[in-house]
This record gives structure tokens, C-alpha cells and sequence, in this order.
């Protein structure tokens, strides 16, 4: 029941961008959206103001000025443009960016999610979550479908403080991808070896499935 | 009368008299443009309860490198205002995170974004705006919200600085800077937002006019101290780290 | 697929599918970068209704550039929003202030930072941010103000646009431009206000890469169509006047 | 009684410009402050987002791409840059402005001004004139002591629509140079060849004259 690997979870999101789209990428397995040959005219932000970044530079090449929201060296297209902070903020919240691809603790069928704050901490770690959530087009979440001791990480309602409200659309874990649908998930696709009652029995909400189920390339 | 020169000589003289209390910001974002150099002679000046405004307050990654968590383990620091105060992955740890937990600092948590924009309305004369970011969250409750166009937004202040510490590729005498890539992060709007902004500049100090008026990326006018950063060891320089796994 | 070419072969072109109703800015200040070809092709494309937006509604010097008031005088605009509706020169006027007398058009006069950062906030998805300008002022009256600090300040609110016309000094085929001295002005606020950039361009356009990124003063995702500026007498092209008395 | 010229009104308040002060000069008088060789160590702000431009351009060496807020084809100095509009007025409001020149149809003892709307009409020609009456550190006016039918500009209270409320600190005219006070203006010099009374005669408001009152140096 493993299912996808985390660069087949990143190319199931990928394969939904479209051509010209702006795309923000969050740190861990969504930077590795960035690195698949399946979108070939993607333009990448990333909230430190680079506009316009490829993948990531070859060991050896690495450009000491320059990365991703992630802090890893990547390398630019010539198309790129850089901005600062303020800039690169004004682009995300005036709704520029088509879709923002993030990791996650929890997500709910409601379109909350939740990826700042664990359970009993004081601190956080924001970053540019809140604003990219608030303000893309479409916000994308990947993640593992269950936490390390099998407890679910979709639910009915987030039980962590959640990072925004009602905002996301697509949900990719190892099992398939899933969409928020008020009461429950659909699920969209499923990953090749995993089986809908496998899904279910690892899912904290009602769980959806149409009667023509994909299952996902890779 | 000529104007007094903006350079300095060392790192000391570029942070001193720095006033118990002060606010001060830090640039850069990860490596790039983080003033190092300045970040460690500002522990070595030693002011009191001062309140530290940057991205982070430091990464969990080692080697460390000058940090806020630094200046909270010298007793300098009263308060940050940054977008981590914990680290986003659960397995790590920030070294400011348990001095935190302990109670011997405060921290007011901000979305990046939202940091940007209060310094970047300190730096426009704007004392408060309203954001569409952190609406719903544990980070509005009990704060002014108001509709414009059927859309909540949130109400947020102006964050002025006293000084801000940024680092830079280029400068002139004039104190006009260039940035390299995505050094440039923070660094305007924090030098824009601040009352005082000391750099710390990766290459010699050219004459005024060595760059086209319109490639300066930070006008001289917003910069009042500048110090050439020496080769290493003496200078703190980036370098690559292990990749993380 | 690769995505659609941003460059257009006519001014015709550039302003072809604009809206009756639309709500336009056109940058520029003074002369330098004022987007002459496309004010002029817009008054032959006919759109009405049309909600005008910049610095001034056109100059009371002679010859006349493409204006506003052009717009006004055939009868396709409903509303300026700018910072002179009058000349400041009581022994001036303006080709557009006798048809706004006549109440035939309405006009919104705006201090030009408050005209600036509203649009700066429309293009940040900032709804709404306080100013201490025209506090005191008859363009207060009767308006929400609110004090911070003890100082009074103003509420504006975003100014978002459907299309900005701008012009440039450089471009690539990506959309990426370079603007020259104070040609900048308006231009970049205007274009990150905008649903839709059009640019007129006053060198051919390069390719993709030809600016380094540091160097790009409008980043391409912001333009959407550009059409080069031909030659003089086609293309309009400011020159020097006779001096002012 | 005619006094000083408009040359030497704008010299008259260019003499106050402290060295490293940044200076916004209005259209007309104001703009003949940085066409003298007074003040050596000046950085010129403009509202379209130049900063430090020098004398006007010679004829037939204009740089099309680049004027002052009024128009006027200038030099840069070595030490130049150039910013947008949204950042030009960051730098009026944030208050690093320290002087601003700037005309006006009238100016009250208690600090107010009119620049913007004539008497009777509907519209007005307000320009940056408010964001930098109400944000600069200091707000110097120059106009011509009375209209041209001999009515007093400088007056107990404006008649007309104000720019902004109590920040004028200076005023220069082509009889002296008065500093709002209050309930009267404080004369704070005089031109050479105008006495006392033609000024009292031609003032709409209470003048305070020093014991050791200068002569302007012309």
C-alpha cells in the first residue's frame, strides 16, 4: 500500500499545471515539481523574488546569490527577472501566482489545511504559506496520506491551527489525488497497487469515488 | 562642506553606538544577503533588549552561522518579530526555539509577506493597511477585520526600524547599492524602513557614478554606514553546505 | 505548446477588444514615457465609457500630444481619476477642464502619491491603506480618517485597472523591460495595477535573456501585448518644445 | 517697492538648504533653487523618481528621457538614481524629505497654504503639492507678496481651498522673508529698498518685526 514515491507524487501535481502558468512551490517534495520534464513552460516564483527559475544547478555549479524558497541553488531561465521581498509578496497577493504547490500536516474536506504550527508548540513557522494560501489561484497540497503511526492526515476538520480557510483545491498524497468536496474527498486518481478500501480505511473523512476511477500514470 | 564619508573600517565602528532597546532588522533570506558580518560584531557590541526583526531567527542547519538565536543565548534580545519562530519540518529544531519555550524571550510570529509589507509601509509614510493574509487564522483572533468587496482582510501596522543590517554586491561612494540575484530579498525594504541601515558590501567601494542611475537597486540616500567585507577567514563568506537529506 | 507570442505588428492591434466601460491607465509624467501611439490608436478604436486614469488629463502646451482630452472630446470617456483636472497656472488651461465644466464628463482629482500608492496597492493586493495626505483638506471632507500615533491619516482604497498603457524603453520577447531616467515613473505601478499591460516599445525587441535579471526594471509577467514604436512621422516621438515663458 | 527678483527670492530661501539636506523643488520660482551655485551639497529630489539631478540641461543637450517635476530637461550628478512613482512618494511620505520649495496662490500665519484650486473653479492642478505639504520635514513657500491687483497673498487665514494645514515654516516673497507665527508673521528679513510699512501695507496679517532686523544679501 506504499504507492507513489515523493518525485511521483510531485509529477501527478505537475502533470495539472498548464502551459504559462506562474507556479510557487513550497519546500520538500513540492520543489520536486520543478526538477520533471512533464511541464515545459511553467514560470517559477518563489517568494524570495526570483521570477522565472529552472531547475536546480548541477553540484559544482551552484550560484552562491542565488535560491529557491527552500534555499536550494537553482538555476534561471532567460526569461528570469529578479524583485525584492515586497515585490515578490505584491505578485502573490494580488493573485498573479495560477497555483502555490504546498507540503502539509493536515488537510480537511472542507479546503482548510494546516502546516505552521505542530500540536503543543509556542513557536510556528509561517514563512510565505499564509500569503500564498490566501491569495493564489489555486492552492495544490502534497503529502504523505497518513502520519508514521498510520493516524490520518485528511480529515472532516483540521484539528491543528489551520494555515487558511476553504482554499484548497487538489490534494496529492502517496495513495491518489483527492479534491476537497464539502462533506468528503473525491477521489480523482488513484496510485497503481492501492485499492479504494485501503484509501478509505487510511482517510479521516467520507471518501468519494467515481464510478470511472483513474488510475495515475508513472 | 563636503558630507561626511558613509565608509567605515571595521565592523565594530560600522555597529557602534547602537542603543540599548533598539529595533533592528536583518536582511537577506537563507544564504543570500544575510548580513553575517555584521550580525557577529553586533554580539561582540553587546546592546541590551533590543527587539530583532528578520525572516528567521535562525536555521536549524549546521555549521551555524551568526544568527538571532545568538544574540537570545547573550541575553541582548527582548523580542523578534520574524516568520519562523519554530522550524517548519517537526525533526528540527531552531536554536532559538527553546530559549523561546523557556519564557526568556518574546516573539511575535508574522507571515512573510506581511513582514514585507510592514516594513515596506514604514519605509512609505503608509501607519496601516489591510491584507487578505492570515484571515481565519489562530493569528487574526481577537484582531480588527473589515470587508472590502464582499472579501475579509486583516488590519495590520507599519514596522519602522531603528537600523537595518543588510548586506550587499556592489555600493558607491554615494551609498547607492546593487544587489546579486536573489541577495536582494529583504535588503531594500528593510534599509527603506529604517531610521539608520549599515551594509555589510562584498566588494571594494567604487567611486560615485560607477553605476547607471537606473540600475541602482537601493538609492544612496537610504544608506548611511558601509564596510567592505574582507576575504575569509576574517570575513564570513557562504559556502555550500551537505545537502540535506 | 508554447505560449502565445506577447508581441503585436500595430498599435491597432496593441488596443483591438477593449471594453466599453473599461477602466485604463496611462503612464508616463510630463513627456518621458507616456504612451503617445497607443492614446492615439485608442481614440480611433472607439471604446466608450471608459474610466481614464493618470498623472494628468493631458498638458496646456501646444502642439498638442494624443491626451485625455482627446478622449473626452469624442465623447468616449465617463471618468477621470487623476492629479491635475485643472492647470496650476491659473493663465493656463487644460484642453479637458472646459468639458468637465460642462459637467459632460466626472473627474476624481487624487494627490499624485495617493494616485501612486493607490495603484502600488491595487497591484499588491492591498485593498485599502491609510495616508497622511490631503488630511485637512477639502479632498477630505466627509471621508473615514483614523489616527495612528497621534497624527491623522486618510483611508484610500486600491485602484485596480483593466488595461495599463505604458511605454517602454527596452523589451524581450518575454515581456521583460527597461525603462530610461524618468521615462520609469508611472509605468511599472500602472502595469502591476492592470488585468492587461499593453506596451509601446521604443527599440525592436530582443530576445528572451538579452537584460540580466537584476537589470529588469518590469518583469515580463506583468506585460501582455507590445508593439514597437516605428519611425518618425508613423511613430510619435516627443521633441524638444519652444522653452516657457 | 518692486524688492527682489524671482532669481533671488529662490536664492534668498536656497541660502537656508543645509549641506546633505534632500531638496523637492516646485514647478516655476522653486525650480531656479538648484540653478544656483548657493548651495554646493544639495541631493534633488523630484516626484517622478529622480534623485539627484543637477543644473538644467544646456540647449541642444537635453536628454529627452529625463525631467524634473516641472518638465524641465535637467543633469544628473554622479551620484543619481532613479526610482518609480510609487517609490518617489515612499520617500516624501516616510518624511526624508527636508525641504520642500514650492509656489502657492496663499499662505496663512498660522501655517496653512492654497496651491491647488483658483477661486470659482471646479477643478484643480494638485500634482505631489499635498503629499509633500503634508510629509516633508520642512515646507517652504516663494510667491509674490500680493496679486497683481495689489490683494495681500500672505493672509490671517486662506480664503481659498488649503493644501495642506500648518506645516509652512518659511516663506520667501520679493519683500522679505516671513516665518508663520501664529497670529502674524515674523518678518525674518527684508529686501534691500523695502521698508517696514510698504510691507505692513501689503500683508493681510499681523507683522512682527525684530529689533535687529537683516537686509536680504542679493
Amino acid at each position: 500500500m506504499s504507492g507513489l514515491n515523493r518525485q511521483q507524487m510531485a509529477d501527478a501535481v505537475a502533470r495539472r499545471f498548464q502551459d504559462g502558468w506562474i507556479v510557487n512551490l513550497g519546500v520538500g517534495i513540492p520543489t520536486m515539481c520543478s526538477n520533471t520534464a512533464i511541464t515545459a513552460d511553467i514560470i517559477y516564483h518563489s517568494e524570495n523574488g526570483v521570477i522565472g527559475y529552472g531547475p536546480l544547478a548541477e553540484p559544482g555549479h551552484e550560484d552562491m546569490h542565488l535560491v529557491n524558497a527552500g534555499g536550494q541553488h537553482v538555476t534561471l531561465k532567460p526569461e528570469a527577472a529578479v524583485v525584492h521581498h515586497a515585490d515578490s509578496f505584491a505578485i502573490i497577493r494580488s493573485g498573479k501566482i495560477d497555483v502555490t504547490v504546498m507540503g502539509a500536516y493536515e488537510v480537511a474536506c472542507n479546503g482548510d489545511f494546516a502546516n505552521w504550527k505542530v500540536a503543543g508548540a509556542l513557536g510556528g513557522g509561517i514563512g510565505g504559506a499564509m500569503d500564498l494560501a490566501a491569495s493564489a489561484k489555486r492552492v495544490f497540497i502534497i503529502l504523505e496520506h497518513t502520519q508514521r503511526n498510520g493516524a490520518p492526515r485528511l480529515l472532516t476538520r483540521c484539528a491543528l491551527p489551520v494555515t487558511a480557510r476553504g482554499v484548497v483545491k487538489l490534494v496529492a498524497t502517496n495513495l491518489g489525488l483527492f479534491e476537497p468536496a464539502g462533506e468528503g474527498f473525491n477521489l480523482l486518481e488513484i496510485a497503481p497497487g492501492v485499492s479504494v478500501d485501503e484509501i478509505r480505511a487510511a482517510t479521516g473523512a467520507p471518501v468519494l469515488v467515481p464510478a470511472d476511477l483513474k488510475t495515475i500514470a508513472v | 562642506m563636503a558630507r561626511q564619508s558613509k565608509v567605515v573600517a571595521s565592523f565594530a565602528e560600522a555597529v557602534a553606538g547602537i542603543e540599548d532597546g533598539a529595533t533592528i532588522g536583518f536582511g537577506g533570506f537563507a544564504m543570500p544577503g544575510v548580513p553575517f558580518n555584521l550580525m557577529r560584531a553586533l554580539q561582540e557590541q553587546g546592546a541590551k533588549r533590543l527587539t530583532c526583526v528578520a525572516n528567521t531567527t535562525g536555521g536549524a542547519a549546521q555549521p551555524r552561522m551568526p544568527d538571532i538565536g545568538h544574540l537570545v543565548e547573550r541575553g541582548m534580545v527582548a523580542k523578534v518579530i520574524c516568520a519562523f519562530t519554530a522550524a517548519t519540518r517537526a525533526s528540527d529544531e531552531l536554536p532559538f526555539t527553546k530559549y523561546y519555550e523557556r519564557g526568556e524571550v518574546e516573539a511575535e510570529l508574522v507571515p512573510q509577506g506581511t513582514l514585507a509589507e510592514r516594513l515596506r509601509a514604514a519605509g512609505a509614510g503608509i501607519p496601516a493597511f489591510y491584507t487578505p493574509t492570515a484571515v481565519g487564522t489562530e493569528l487574526a483572533e481577537g484582531r480588527e477585520t473589515r470587508m472590502f468587496g464582499g472579501r475579509e482582510y486583516l488590519l495590520e501596522a507599519a514596522l519602522p526600524l531603528d537600523y537595518a543590517f543588510i548586506r550587499a554586491h556592489r555600493a558607491d561612494t554615494s551609498g547607492n547599492l546593487r544587489f546579486r540575484r536573489s541577495q536582494r530579498n529583504f535588503n531594500p525594504v528593510m534599509a527603506m524602513a529604517a531610521r539608520v541601515t549599515i551594509v555589510e558590501v562584498e566588494n571594494a567601494i567604487e567611486p560615485a557614478g560607477s553605476f547607471d542611475p537606473d540600475d541602482v537597486h537601493l538609492a544612496g540616500i537610504f544608506v548611511h554606514r558601509m564596510v567592505v567585507i574582507p576575504p575569509a577567514p576574517d570575513g564570513i563568506w557562504p559556502q555550500m553546505r551537505e545537502p540535506r537529506k
